[in-house]
């Protein structure tokens, strides 16, 4: 018999995290026997970009789909059309708005977030100045770390001031040049939370350069990160598990193919890292590189 | 003696046009070999099959008696052949040393790098040659036309050519320009080197080329030697009949009514303190060295720069003339000298560019072109300029230099202006049609529209002008009547400098 | 007295022309249906009909954008603000529909409006400040993309309260009318903005002077033509076409979303010069552009349906668009 | 026989050109000073001696690319690649050294050689198959954004097994002689290779010819010399240059990161016209360019000190560089 078809659109592919969601989607279609194919934009700003993929993935009569929605209404009148040609849609990394989709693989980005700001409350002892360098304005995952954090540092950490918010497309450089400038214009500085690989690495590149020893946390993993971490250059990271992400993305879709009951939420989880823990093999496992 | 060059049996199509056919050209050492025809006959693309521009479809090109191919620019500077494009072919923003050696530049010690002294010291030494005074570091986009054309010589000499092709060299020349152009011409020859002269001025004809060889329609008509043949046969070969000249009758004009008058006109440097009037049915012809203020004088009333000073008064009123815009509401018209830069939108074609003065009145609903009005009225010029050109639809690039002149007269005529300054509008113009253009400057004229021409031809203007403005470094030196006045008259008043002391003190006493 | 042209010659060069003409226009759809042939053979699910109209919707936005493009670059110009003017004109049409509630007529000529205004600024920089085109146009292409993030509040604008606002792009007039051709309105509208443009280009005056500026901008204005006048209009067209592009893309996506359309400018002047339209004015036409367009669209989504890797769709898509322009070079070449 | 031209003219117009000259390289820096002074009196972080050489730091980058940009746009042509080919460059690097594990001469080599030949296609394809810059650079553009992602492996390439790596960049050679200037090495390339290519552009037969493409190049191909070789020769010149800005970029982020590099020609592309350098081609200098990639990475650097919202960071950048540029503009018209 032919094999399963599952096209899985998400909201990247050159970023390392979508990368490690792609291999466990991989390896998921191994295990259960499926093909899969794995596409998003370049950047997560393109929802008319991803809505053009969805369509032309719907053209190629698959039998599911995944989908990392960039924005979750305007994905709507496709999952329509996929629902009435009876293809399952499985949501993945972030939720749609909408009962189409069987299930929602995803991190929660709020909470992951929110731990970040505990971390970092923890770490600069309850009280100074700190900043945010974020990858995103605008997209779901980057409004949804800014706002998780900076809420919690609101409601619970009355002495914590946020002096500023940047944006740096998770441009490594970019990111680096910013962090610079917040160090020069913050000379009291305590820390900075990398809302994402690119912002975070960008923030140890600024602060090695400047010479500053501040509390920097981030998000996610990949080798520079991790190293950073052993180092001591940043004190600890965020990491969600992309690559369950994928597998179970996958998974659930080959359940529901096979007309299994499945849950509302797949909750991925997400787990604060720093040297201590790096090689607990819960926490390896899902770190990458 | 075996000739320099031998063509014999020449073929050339353009997509819609066969420029040659069959045609013949041999040109002798020390010969200073004129080749005539009509606006379009292809002398120009001939000789640019010469000069490696252009390749051949069929037929015999010998250089010194051996067959050869020219297929580069480059391979034409190899077999000793030179050109002086008919179309000004400058780098503007580079200096005049640097366009004259483009690709020859000489190079210190190693190779690398370029000895921009030994550049300028060559070009230096190049103008002096042509008693020309130039600063060879001065950007070439910044000068007069005529200047940028004793560059183009310039260059041409700097190859040290057995063979020179000049093609129409003077059309942009005064008089004082040419007869250096013609003791360069005159010294070359006895060096031994073959030129080929183009020009549609059959006076300089006579005085500087040993034999002439005429093309028609792309054909080879004759070759004669020029001192034994008269101009009229020539003329006649060229156009296939015989012409009657024209000539402007000088009507009693003070009674017509002033158009146009300026008072004071004033824009630092180039004009100073110019005034004159227009009556209606006037030819006011102006006259005056390179760079005497002609152009600018017309560029200013028409709007095309902004002036430091004077007043403007068109039909009694006084106005202010900001743009081209305002000009051409007043009812003036100006045709510049350098069609290519300032007349035409040579990539556009011929219907577009004669309706591109009045286009509000080919509009239908004040928006939508009436295509067939455009195309009718088009081709009326077409017809009565004689421009030759396969339809209206034609690319005004692909057009030979004097066709495109036409054009620009046409799109003036269209235009319908009552007062019109013509700039050198028979520059590049075969006599045929310098002749048309005489006849319908007197029509104009007679039709009641002022018109003044600038003509760096004397006889031109001799002949046309009911009256002749002289300008001399900006100021209006004076005033002739054409009953009388000879050409000597013209060249006094042209020459009469004022300057010479004062601005000499001012730039010792500047350091 | 003879004339010097010779009787035959006008007839000859009219048919020739004529010939020409037809050819030429077979002839530019050549690697647009080379491209569709091999994917259609390269995979049956390339040539089904909700494939096509796919396909179709997906041009619908770069189309329009590229048409805007089209005008500027016959004049000589060029414009990159055209992606994130679109966007501005997207959330205006969300400030005037979802925050101030307004009917939705109100909120499409507020849209198409805030576009001429940005344009006619982006033409008066250019026309009356002499900036060069590009730098003009990158100016305004940051400030409409922090201006957009700015009004919207640096969140998408949803289109929840005006009902009738997906129809804009999504529905289908045509296919309420005839079933089996289910067109979404996007693309009609990019018909008919093509249909309308491709008139103003070639049957009114402000096309002929948009030709005329892109030719030899100086002898226009020495005929008396007020060059910076037209200039201007022409990037207030421009300007306006790209509201209908906001418009477009708002409907589709159901919202505005503020940080979307940097990078769309440069698959709109791909398109163009795709297209055959020269980057040095002058010349070009609206059919080239959507032609253009398509190629885009069609290689894209071929290489979807191929499931190409992604990485290699951009070289792939680098190479056929350098041998699209390379195809249409050669075609004119061949026809002198 | 008469001479025509007034005795005096020579020396008037030496004289002119060299106060013109003077002049204008004062006044070339006016905007850059201008707005040094407003960001020094808006915060007293502003002007102090890390963060100027950290806006130095900034500008390594996007100065070499630009620098790279200019003898492109001095011909007349443009160059949306340098960014990609930048990055093209550093995985290219990353490949030699980390995956190949050659030492660290062979992988510099190795980088500015592939960006030499990457440049020198795009040449070819401009110059031979007379395919626009623009068409064949942007389609050079994801030709090589794709094939840096599949020679990596959509993966970061590091550069820990190269432990000098990271001082072609982020070291400063002048910091060990000179402890109270550590300018980083990146900006000492920066300046190496402004200084050379200015050498290059106004001393050598190639600068010569850069020159003569960009003012009439039909002019230059009738005098005779071979327009397209030296054509391919400013492309693979360019592009070797972008070579040495991916060197920089690689050794700053230690490591290849083939997902970067779109955007960064917009840049680049900016800082020259910024300096003075017409995109018509013909004219233009490094200096100018140099000036124009100072000016954007002050601006940033400026407008990220005082913390002013991202959103109104783009804004005022895009006014501020039509604004640059316009001063320049009406420098020159003071000056005639
Ligand atoms: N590149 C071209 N493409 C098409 N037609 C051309 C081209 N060059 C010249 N022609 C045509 O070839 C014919 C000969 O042109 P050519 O320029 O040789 O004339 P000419 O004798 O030099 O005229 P003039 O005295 O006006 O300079 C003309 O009909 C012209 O329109
Ligand atoms: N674009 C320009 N830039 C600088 N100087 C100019 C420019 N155009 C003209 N001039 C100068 O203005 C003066 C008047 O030139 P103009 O062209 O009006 O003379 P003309 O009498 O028409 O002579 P020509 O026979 O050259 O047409 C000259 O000194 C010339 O060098
Ligand atoms: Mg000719
Ligand atoms: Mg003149």
């Amino acid at each position: 018999a032919q094999e399963a078809y599952i096209p899985l659109i998400s909201k990247g592919f050159q970023h390392q995290f979508w990368q490690a969601v792609k291999a466990g989607a991989e390896q998921a279609a191994k295990d259960y026997k499926v093909r899969i194919t794995f596409e998003g934009p370049d950047s997560e700003t393109m929802v008319d970009k991803q809505i053009d993929m969805l369509s032309a993935a719907l053209a190629k009569n698959p039998q599911a789909i995944g989908l990392a929605a960039l924005d979750s209404q305007a994905a709507i009148p496709l999952l329509r059309k996929a629902q009435a040609a009876k293809i399952p849609v499985i949501a993945f990394d972030s939720g749609v708005d909408s009962d189409i989709p069987l299930t929602t693989a995803a991190t929660n980005n709020i909470a992951a977030a929110a731990l970040a700001a505990d971390k970092m409350a923890e770490l600069i002892g309850g009280e100074g100045d700190i900043a945010l360098v974020v990858h995103d304005q605008t997209s779901r995952t980057g409004i949804d770390r800014r706002d998780g954090f900076v809420n919690r540092v609101k409601e619970k950490y009355p002495k914590i001031n946020i002096v500023s918010i940047q944006y740096g497309s998770g441009d490594h450089l970019k990111s680096t040049e910013i962090t610079k400038s917040i160090l020069q214009a913050n000379p009291k500085l305590k820390g900075i939370f990398g809302a994402n690989e690119g912002s975070a690495i960008g923030v140890v590149n600024g602060a090695r350069e400047m010479n500053r020893k501040i509390v920097i946390i981030g998000y996610d993993s990949g080798k520079q990160q991790k190293q950073a971490i052993q180092e001591g250059l940043m004190a600890g990271a965020i990491t969600q598990n992309p690559v369950g992400i994928g597998y179970r993305t996958v998974e659930a879709a080959v359940k529901a193919l096979k007309g299994e009951k499945l849950d509302k939420v797949i909750d991925t989880g997400f787990y604060y890292y720093d040297k201590s823990n790096m090689d607990d093999p819960k926490i390896s496992a899902v770190l990458y590189d | 003696m075996t000739p320099l060059v031998t063509i014999r049996n020449l073929d050339k199509a353009f997509p819609g046009v066969q420029a040659l056919r069959q045609a013949r050209f041999e040109l002798l050492p020390g010969e200073v070999h004129a080749l005539m025809g009509e606006n379009g006959a292809g002398k120009s693309t001939l000789m640019k099959i010469l000069a490696g521009i252009y390749t051949k479809d069929t037929g015999e090109i010998r250089v010194e008696g051996i067959p050869v191919d020219i297929p580069t620019p480059r391979a034409a500077q190899d077999l000793g052949i030179s050109i002086i494009h008919q179309e000004l072919n400058l780098m503007n923003d580079l200096t005049a040393a640097q366009n004259i050696f483009i690709g020859r530049e000489p190079r210190r010690a190693f190779g690398l790098f370029l000895d921009e002294e030994a550049l300028n010291r060559k070009a230096s030494a190049i103008f002096e040659r042509m008693h020309l005074r130039l600063d060879p570091r001065v950007e070439v986009g910044k000068l007069t036309v005529a200047k940028q054309q004793m560059i183009e010589i310039a260059k041409a000499l700097s190859f040290r050519s057995k063979v020179l092709i000049m093609d129409e060299p003077t059309a942009a020349l005064n008089n004082a320009e040419i007869a250096e152009l013609f003791r360069i011409i005159r010294q070359l020859k006895a060096e031994g080197v073959g030129i080929v002269y183009i020009s549609h001025k059959m006076d300089e004809l006579k005085e500087i080329s040993d034999r002439v060889t005429v093309m028609r329609d792309g054909e080879y008509v004759g070759t004669m030697p020029t001192a034994s043949t008269p101009v009229d046969t020539i003329i006649s070969m060229m156009v296939g009949r015989s012409l009657t000249e024209t000539k402007t009758e000088i009507r009693d004009l003070p009674q017509h009514e002033v158009v146009l008058e300026v008072r004071n006109l004033r824009r630092d440097p180039a004009i100073r303190d110019v005034s004159f009037s227009l009556r209606r049915g006037e030819i006011l012809g102006f006259a005056g060295l390179m760079g005497a203020g002609r152009t600018e004088v017309a560029r200013a009333i028409f709007g095309a720069d902004p002036i430091d000073g004077g007043e403007i008064i068109v039909r009694g009123r006084p106005v202010k003339i900001r743009s081209p815009r305002d000009a051409v509401r007043l009812g003036i018209g100006y045709l510049s000298e350098d069609r290519k830069r300032f007349g035409l939108a040579t990539g556009m074609d011929v219907a577009t560019n004669i309706a591109m003065p009045c286009l509000n009145r080919f509009l239908s609903l004040r928006t939508f072109l009436r295509l067939r009005a455009i195309r009718e009225t088009s081709r009326s010029y077409i017809r009565q300029l004689r421009i030759k050109t396969p339809s209206e639809t034609q690319e005004v690039r692909l057009l030979s230099g004097g066709n495109q002149q036409k054009i620009v007269i046409a799109k003036w005529l269209a235009r319908d202006c009552e007062i019109l300054f013509f700039d050198e509008p028979t520059r590049g113009i075969d006599v045929g049609a310098k002749n048309e253009i005489y006849k319908l400057l007197n029509t104009l004229a007679a039709q009641g529209r002022a018109i003044v021409m600038i003509s760096s031809e004397l006889p031109e203007i001799l002949r046309m002008s009911h009256r002749i403005a002289v300008m001399c470094e900006g100021r209006l030196t004076g005033e002739l009547p054409t009953e009388g006045t000879t050409q000597e008259d013209i060249m006094r008043l042209a020459t009469q400098r004022r300057s010479v002391t004062v601005a000499g003190a001012a730039a010792a006493a500047r350091g | 007295m003879t004339t010097i042209v010779e009787q035959e010659t006008p007839a000859v060069i009219r048919s020739h022309v004529f010939s020409q003409g037809t050819w030429q226009k077979l002839l530019a759809f050549a690697s647009l249906i080379a491209l569709m042939a091999v994917f259609s053979i390269a995979s049956e699910n390339f040539l089904q009909r909700d494939n096509l109209i796919g396909i179709l919707q997906a041009t619908a936005v770069n189309g329009v954008l590229a048409v805007a493009a089209t005008f500027v670059i016959i004049t000589g110009g060029i414009d990159l603000s055209v992606g994130t003017l679109m966007t501005f004109c997207a959330v205006i049409a969300g400030v005037v529909l979802t925050y101030w509630g307004l009917p939705m007529p109100v909120g499409i000529v507020a849209a198409i409006a805030a576009g001429a205004v940005c344009g006619s600024i982006s033409g008066t920089i250019i026309a009356k400040m002499k900036v060069p085109p590009f730098i003009a146009t990158l100016g305004m292409m940051m400030l409409l993309k922090g201006l957009a993030l700015v009004i919207s509040g640096t969140r998408p604008i949803y289109f929840n309260d005006t009902p009738n606002f997906p129809m804009i792009a999504q529905e289908s007039l045509i296919g309420t009318v005839l079933p089996f051709l289910p067109i979404p309105n996007g693309v009609l509208i990019l018909f008919v903005v093509a249909i309308i443009s491709s008139i103003v280009l070639t049957r009114t005056a402000l096309g002929r002077y948009t030709f005329a500026l892109g030719s030899n901008e100086e002898a226009v204005r020495l005929s008396g033509v007020n060059t910076d006048f037209w200039k201007i209009i022409v990037y207030t067209v421009s300007g306006a076409i790209c509201g209908i592009a906001g418009l477009i893309i708002a409907s589709r996506l159901n919202s505005a979303q503020p940080a979307l359309g940097q990078g769309y400018e440069l698959d709109a002047i791909a398109a163009v010069v795709i297209g055959g339209t020269s980057l040095s004015g002058g010349r070009g036409t609206i059919l080239g552009t959507i032609i253009g367009a398509l190629i885009i669209s069609v290689l894209t989504n071929g290489l979807r349906i191929l499931s190409v890797a992604q990485e290699w769709q951009t070289v792939v898509t680098g190479i056929i668009i350098i041998l699209a322009v390379y195809a249409d070079i050669l075609r004119r070449k061949g026809q002198g």
